[in-house]
């Protein structure tokens, strides 16, 4: 079995880091293959930025992505520049706040910019998207992604990422479960 | 682990002890993570004011009794090229990495390309050979530093990295093996009297002995053209000598120095040539194209140069054609181009740089051309 | 955090009125201008902008003094002062 | 998204901002990140060039590389966007090719005292005619935060991650010491001495040089403990200015205390009148 | 008058008005005679503090307006390598002038080779294309300046003078021609709104008209990947746009760029290639293996790159071989090889440097290979 | 042609030259030209290593190119002759390879201070572990008499006929502005003065730099109306020694008087010594 | 007619200009073709160093010298380099003071550097060779080589640099005239 | 063209006796020893060494008072004195 997952955001928003965490997650904690490859420019904030995440049973050749499974946007630029490389069938996540998509096209959002306001730092708002994508999409078993986010954030800010993991894992069993109990009712723009 | 980092690794497990480093985009990780490993090992990390004093300060250390590295991209590459040619002139071994991105001039600082390719080999000026080693991942980066550490021991010359940006910055599992099954060579040593010492007189493999400073040799060290004690010798006799070793050292030692790995050329009629992250595309490309029941096989270059000339050369022989896939718009094609000597037609699947080459594009002209 | 809201050259500013404007895509939220104003009439705004970034809005827009210093010390061309009589030609 | 409290900047109704004629807007927001003090210094070279009331036509930027350096590809006059280091070279040729050309060189404390170093030796010595900024944020920003030739004894820097073994330049003693004309330091915070000191610059001919000092929150701040606002509190609390001062005394150690000031404004014929003087005889 | 001197009489015949140098020996005399002459012109020679500083300076004397040149060696030339790409990616015009010497390294200061004519090729970093000549006498060598900075000017492109230590110190009878007899071509100039003007808009030729920092255009011109306006644009799309203009420029071009010189070549069955000195060699062999009967024809390349390859494949079609003739140990060989695709066998005649090849040892390996 | 007055030199009766045994003798005759001040300035720095008492087989000796360059190519140490300008970043990485070598840089002012300034500045702010001795002959000597950056204002080479525009390098001052710790300066004429001051900048650790002027006859001194003995006799009459002077009045104008002595001596850790404690974390 | 002259000495001893000297006569002076490589080290004084000259009536393609017609030495090395490099019936000059030929083979000398010691320059004994050479070989025109040394001398020093060519023309003379008195006796080693 | 007799240094060295020796085909004839020579003693040869140089002799042997000044300043290791003693070991 082969995921591929492309995350966008802002260079700043730790877009990378989260990319890496899922990578690593899986490589590590799950025992898979994966590569992840990074596009960014020159801004150190503010610039466009894309992870891509590729995991993988089997060793993986091309790591690039052109069509992810799963597409994970964190800004409304990287939204516009992608959107239309997701898969048919694919996946779409965005932030609730900073990015509106176009269409009528199903998808999850959470708020996790305005979550990390709210938790006291901003940049956490990647990890709040990794518990919340690990959770929606189950890519990664959440023992590995919780582990790994331990390991992957500064030193004495370990328990704060664990939190924001959290905040955004138990964000997305509310939408989970909102999204089971509306399912009888007209499916669309969710959450 | 990325890239950057494994090549690192690779540099420290190979006994490396000294980097002195100018940092640049995509090759600045490798530097800073020198600068906390090394301390800890007992080496030195220095960065120093450009990367000509870079590379200086690494044929300083290497005289010195260290082994060194250096780890650049593009622009830095260009910079070091004139204190390439004293390492190879003075035979002082070391280890360069060139993490490559798109250029010409400052071009696309955080995106990948594989055209510094024939700078590599002939960036510097007066003639010269080098060896040149292109890793696919990350995995195979970290033991590609060892062995052009290795490489550049046995043969006292310069090795080149030639990675580029995006394997420097993909993350991927890297096995770090026990120090103890890490082989690793150190340049040949002197033995006899010290007082009759000649500092470039070859040695078996035509490389000669290597003493370090402080070592009681009185050794004199110059770019000027020299003869055996080292003496600058301005006659047109001791420079031919001087390239004869030089190039001989390089030349005559090809089957160990050059690396290939080889998929499915037995029964190939078409023979993608690539190498670095390119070969990753080729491999892709190469399975496809077999499940669409295309006889390709895939040459992947893993020393660069000296250039696998006879290799390509023999199968040009038996195969029909020749597919270059490299991010640049024609380099080692050229090569493949001069080693096939007109068998064969050999085309290219280039791209100007910035994003790896998709395994479609070499479909697509697998599909054109044959 | 508490910072100092008198900029070192207040003093030489002559008072008149002024009227700030931020052009609020430009800017990144660095809250230098909302820090440093002496009359410390600017706060963020509960909004973000197409960046993420909560720009700064003007609390009470008449104690503007036009001391420009929001404006010179933005690095983001994102804010800035003009004269209130310069907005109101005489006989308007 | 509109500021609720204004119309929308450029309108009919407002005014643009004071410097939109001089910014390329058409690449704004720049690529510098939030609290960067790059943009102030800018931001004030611009008022200087305006005000100082040089032909404006006739007024160049020439940066190295760098993201000090990209501030040429903001400015909307001739501007160059140059190799690593070499700026200074670069904005010689252009000066002794027209010598009508203002020249003022932009550019960061790693890619003018780093690799550059020596070109700025070099030129001031020769006393040629250029106004060159240093904005110095104590690392270098670009690449990710690395140490500088102006990173502070001890500093962490991903370079130097368990502090900088070695000491900083003192920029002004190496300029005067080079033979420099004009020499001021300031930081973003002091923006209208700084404005004052870069119209000055501009307007004398010579060498001139100006060391603004700005903070990189994302890279040298992070790694030491410094956020923007912070920086700039230590810039108002820990600096004294005193024109005139000791070349000799001005090391930056933000630990005691950093002066600012006009530190040399001196006479002696620049490269372009020696070489007229010298080389092109009468005869 | 030495090769140097023709070569800054060249220059000066051609409009240049400005000189930014770096002695080193053997093209110091060119700096030297700029040094005395410019001022008397109105032009500016200035001594820079090493070769990267002088390569700036002519950069940005050319964006001032200006026609700039520089003139260096071997270790001048491989520091001035990275600015060569930025004059590339900028598309300034500019003459460089490398008096090549006997390398590597410091090699044979005061001695003649050719062995920088793969790095003029491929020195800088990054995949591009550039304009090289080479001169085989006093006499041509002032011409082919002017030519020089003719086509530098009509592509904006840097343009190499590939000569020699031997054709530099040579002293040898040279003509100047009348002002009004000499041609001098400028960059083209941009018409129309300049609020509207494109810096990369290619006009004819694929080449874009060129203004002058202070005419008020505002022009950015940044070594970054740029849109037509010249700003930075990092996208793989504007790589691709840039890279496909700057070598298109050169290749579309190629039959008005590339000069070369026939010698006896309707009847011949064995092709020498030469260029530089060397073809001074080869005009006097191919004289004594005619008069021996050998049918010997002499392809002389004026220009040396981009490489008349288009030539040679015709010739490889109806000769028995091809011998160059290069103090190296074999680079333009290579491309000569290459272009004769196998039709016909190549012989090198090469030489490590250090003395002009002589007549005898072309004749020897006529008569041992054919 | 054997010296009639005295036995032949090196013969079982006579004594060899006193420092035969630390030089090349089969590469005597050098190729310093005669009157050249190099050869003496190189013996001084001989005769200096030999009474200093160090280890002289972990001594080195690192030139860049150009006629002072050579020096590494006499000496009978491990001797390094590098590229043009380079020498102290090579002896950089030679010293911090090998902590136990003394590293002795023998270069021209043209390869230091023209295209080696960069190198010279940061090892002299690193306090780098090296003794710079600087012959300086005020222009490039080997490639036949350029102006170099250490030519006085006025004078003549081939590339300033009618005289150098530009002014000089102080380079005492520039040394002493980087921040080495020891500075000095004299002429080959003060032999003895010169050999003390080599043999103490040896001893001492961190960055020592000593500047030796002295005639380059045929390039420099031909251009200039100088004979090799009438530079020497300048050297008497228009010197003063004056150590600890201020570095800003050390201009070499040999029309008024130069100054020669030890300038700096003071102690600051150096370069290996704050790596260590630095970056060598005891844990 | 094709004339290949080699000249050989110290860097310092001019041997460079005097070689200039012949071939700019030759060109401009008695407007045949010349050539003139040099050869030197890296030393500006004292150094081996060479001046091959060619001069033809017609274009000169190779302008170097395997075997010259004429060698004149002003150092033992460089006659002990070249010697063997002249043709079997080519001509030998040499510096009477510094050069001891070996072999009984004939040649001109002329003790230049004493007599430049005399005319108070030690650097001209240069043009006393170009004199002297002038008036044994005859290879250019007197009054091209006179007026070839006066434009390549430093201005003011023209006078002196005249009186030395004219030195070496009249001891050439001398020695032709001793040579053809002696001529009846035994032929070698002479003057 | 007349020079100074005294090295910059003679009061600094102990008198004593010295024998001169001269290496006369390192010598390139540059006249310094001669000229500085505090002695005045030394005085080119009318030899020419095999560079063509003439080397110094010389006149006065007995007059040297063993300064080494010649030594030291000889750029070329071409000339040096010895203690006179040191050349006759006690008892011979
Ligand atoms: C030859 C070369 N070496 C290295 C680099 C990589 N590089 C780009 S910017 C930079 C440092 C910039 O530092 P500074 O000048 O202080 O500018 P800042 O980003 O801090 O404003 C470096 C090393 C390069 N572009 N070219
Ligand atoms: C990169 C490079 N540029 C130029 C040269 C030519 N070159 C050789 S020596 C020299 C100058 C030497 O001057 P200096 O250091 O003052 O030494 P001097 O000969 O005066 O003792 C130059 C420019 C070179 N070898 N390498
Ligand atoms: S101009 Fe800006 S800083 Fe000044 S008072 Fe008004 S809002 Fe505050
Ligand atoms: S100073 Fe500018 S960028 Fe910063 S908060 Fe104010 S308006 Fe925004
Ligand atoms: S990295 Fe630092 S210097 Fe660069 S833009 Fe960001 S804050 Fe400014
Ligand atoms: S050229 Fe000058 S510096 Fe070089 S050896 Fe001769 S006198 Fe000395
Ligand atoms: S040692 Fe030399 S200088 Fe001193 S007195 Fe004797 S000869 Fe004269
Ligand atoms: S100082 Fe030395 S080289 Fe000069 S004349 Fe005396 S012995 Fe000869
Ligand atoms: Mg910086
Ligand atoms: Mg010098």
């Amino acid at each position: 079995m082969l995921e591929q997952i492309t995350i966008t955001g802002f260079g700043g928003q730790g877009v990378v880091l989260a990319g890496r965490i899922l990578g690593q997650a899986a490589a590590i904690g799950d025992h898979r293959e994966s590569t992840l490859v990074q596009s960014y420019g020159p801004e150190s904030r503010g610039g466009a930025c894309s992870a891509q995440v590729t995991i993988a049973d089997d060793p993986i050749f091309f790591p690039y992505i052109q069509n992810p499974d799963i597409l994970v946007c964190m800004s409304q630029s990287g939204y516009d520049k992608h959107y239309m490389t997701l898969k048919a069938d694919g996946l779409l996540i965005v932030d609730q706040d900073l990015v509106k998509p176009v269409g009528g096209g199903e998808y999850f959002s959470v708020p996790c910019t305005r979550f990390a306001e709210e938790l006291g730092n901003k940049m956490m708002a990647n990890i709040i998207m990794v518990g919340f994508f690990t959770a929606i999409t189950q890519t990664v078993s959440q023992a590995a992604a919780r582990q790994t986010v331990a390991v992957s954030v500064p030193k004495g800010t370990e328990e704060k990422n664990l939190k924001a993991f959290d905040r955004g894992w138990e964000f997305a069993a509310a939408t989970l479960k909102g999204r089971r109990h509306k399912a009888a009712g007209h499916i669309g723009v969710v959450a | 682990m990325t890239g950057d980092e494994a090549c690192a690794e690779g540099a420290l497990a190979a006994g490396c002890r000294f980097f002195g480093g100018y940092p640049i985009t995509p090759a600045t990780e490798i530097a800073e993570h020198m600068a906390e490993r090394l301390p800890q090992l007992g080496g030195t990390f220095i960065q120093m004011e450009d990367e000509i004093a870079a590379i200086a300060s690494v044929l300083g250390a290497a005289w010195a009794g260290q082994k060194g590295m250096t780890a650049t991209s593009g622009p830095g590459f260009s910079l070091m090229m004139e204190n390439v040619g004293l390492a190879v002139c003075t035979e002082t071994p070391c280890v360069i990495v060139n993490v490559q991105r798109a250029g010409p001039s400052t071009g696309l600082p955080t995106m990948g390309a594989q055209a510094d390719m024939m700078q590599a080999r002939w960036g510097s000026h007066g003639h010269y050979e080098i060896i040149a080693l292109a890793p696919s991942s990350a995995q195979e980066i970290f033991y590609q530093t060892i062995t052009a550490f290795n490489l550049s021991e046995r043969y006292r010359t310069p090795v080149f990295i030639m990675t580029d940006e995006i394997i420097g910055h993909m993350s991927e599992k890297v096995i770090i093996p026990a120090a103890d099954r890490i082989q690793t060579e150190w340049r040949p040593k002197p033995s006899g009297r010290k007082d009759r010492f000649l500092l470039y007189k070859p040695g078996k493999n035509g490389v000669a002995p290597m003493p370090a400073a402080g070592e009681g040799y009185n050794v004199h060290v110059t770019g000027l053209t020299h003869d055996e004690r080292g003496y600058p010798e301005m006659s047109v006799d001791t420079q031919a000598q001087m390239m004869d070793r030089l190039c001989r050292k390089i030349l005559d030692n090809r089957d160990d120095i050059i690396m290939t790995e080889s998929h499915h050329l037995d029964d190939a009629e078409i023979v993608l040539v690539s190498y670095g992250i390119s070969s990753r595309t080729s491999m892709a490309a190469m399975q496809q194209a077999r499940a669409m029941g295309l006889k390709v096989g895939f040459l992947r270059l893993i020393t660069v140069w000296p250039f696998a000339e006879a290799q390509i050369s023999a199968l040009a022989e038996r195969v029909k054609g020749f597919v270059t896939v490299e991010m640049n718009l024609g380099q080692i094609h050229l090569e493949v181009m001069r080693a096939a000597n007109g068998k064969v037609p050999c085309h290219l699947v280039g791209h100007p740089g910035g994003t790896i080459i998709a395994p479609d594009q070499v479909i697509a002209t697998l599909k054109e051309a044959f | 955090m508490e910072f100092w809201r008198v900029p070192l050259d207040a003093q030489a500013i002559e008072i008149s009125r002024g009227e700030v404007h931020v052009i609020e895509d430009r800017c990144k939220g660095c809250g230098y201008c909302i820090e440093f104003c002496p009359r410390g009439i600017l706060a963020f705004s509960a909004r973000f902008n197409k960046k993420g970034y909560h720009p700064p809005e003007v609390l009470q827009p008449k104690s503007c003094v036009n001391c420009h210093y929001c404006e010179i010390i933005c690095p983001e061309f994102a804010i800035y002062s003009v004269d209130l009589s310069s907005l109101q030609p005489p006989g308007l | 998204m509109q500021a609720a409290t204004t119309p929308r900047a450029g309108s009919a109704l407002v005014p643009e901002h004071p410097l939109e004629d001089l910014i390329r807007s058409d690449r704004i927001p720049h690529i510098w990140c939030p609290g960067c003090g790059i943009g102030t210094a800018f931001a004030a070279t611009l008022t200087a060039m305006k005000s100082s009331g040089i032909d404006l036509h006739k007024t160049c930027m020439v940066s190295g590389i760098g993201c000090s350096g990209r501030a040429a590809g903001y400015v909307k006059l001739d501007s160059f966007h140059t190799t690593h280091g070499r700026a200074i070279p670069f904005a010689t040729g252009l000066k002794l090719g027209n010598p009508e050309l203002n020249v003022v060189v932009f550019s960061g404390d790693g890619d003018l005292f780093a690799i550059g170093g020596n070109h700025f030796i070099h030129a001031a010595r020769r006393n040629m005619d250029l106004t060159v900024i240093c904005l110095n944020n104590l690392n270098y920003g670009m690449t990710g935060g690395q140490v500088a030739a102006t990173t502070p004894h001890l500093a962490r820097t991903t370079t130097t991650p368990s502090g900088n073994p070695d000491a900083p330049f003192n920029l002004p003693l190496l300029a005067w010491a080079s033979g420099a004309t004009y020499v001021a330091r300031w930081t973003v915070l002091h923006t209208r001495e700084l404005t004052e000191s870069i119209q000055k610059a501009i307007t004398k001919s010579g060498f001139s040089f100006i060391e603004v000092l700005g903070p990189c929150p994302i890279n040298y701040g992070r790694r030491n403990r410094e956020k923007a606002l912070q920086t700039l509190k230590l810039y108002r609390e820990r600096t004294i200015i005193r024109n005139h001062a000791d070349p000799s005394d001005l090391d930056v150690d933000f630990t005691k205390q950093v002066i600012l000031g006009e530190f040399v404004d001196k006479e002696r014929p620049t490269c372009i009148e020696n070489y007229d003087k010298t080389c092109r005889l009468p005869e």
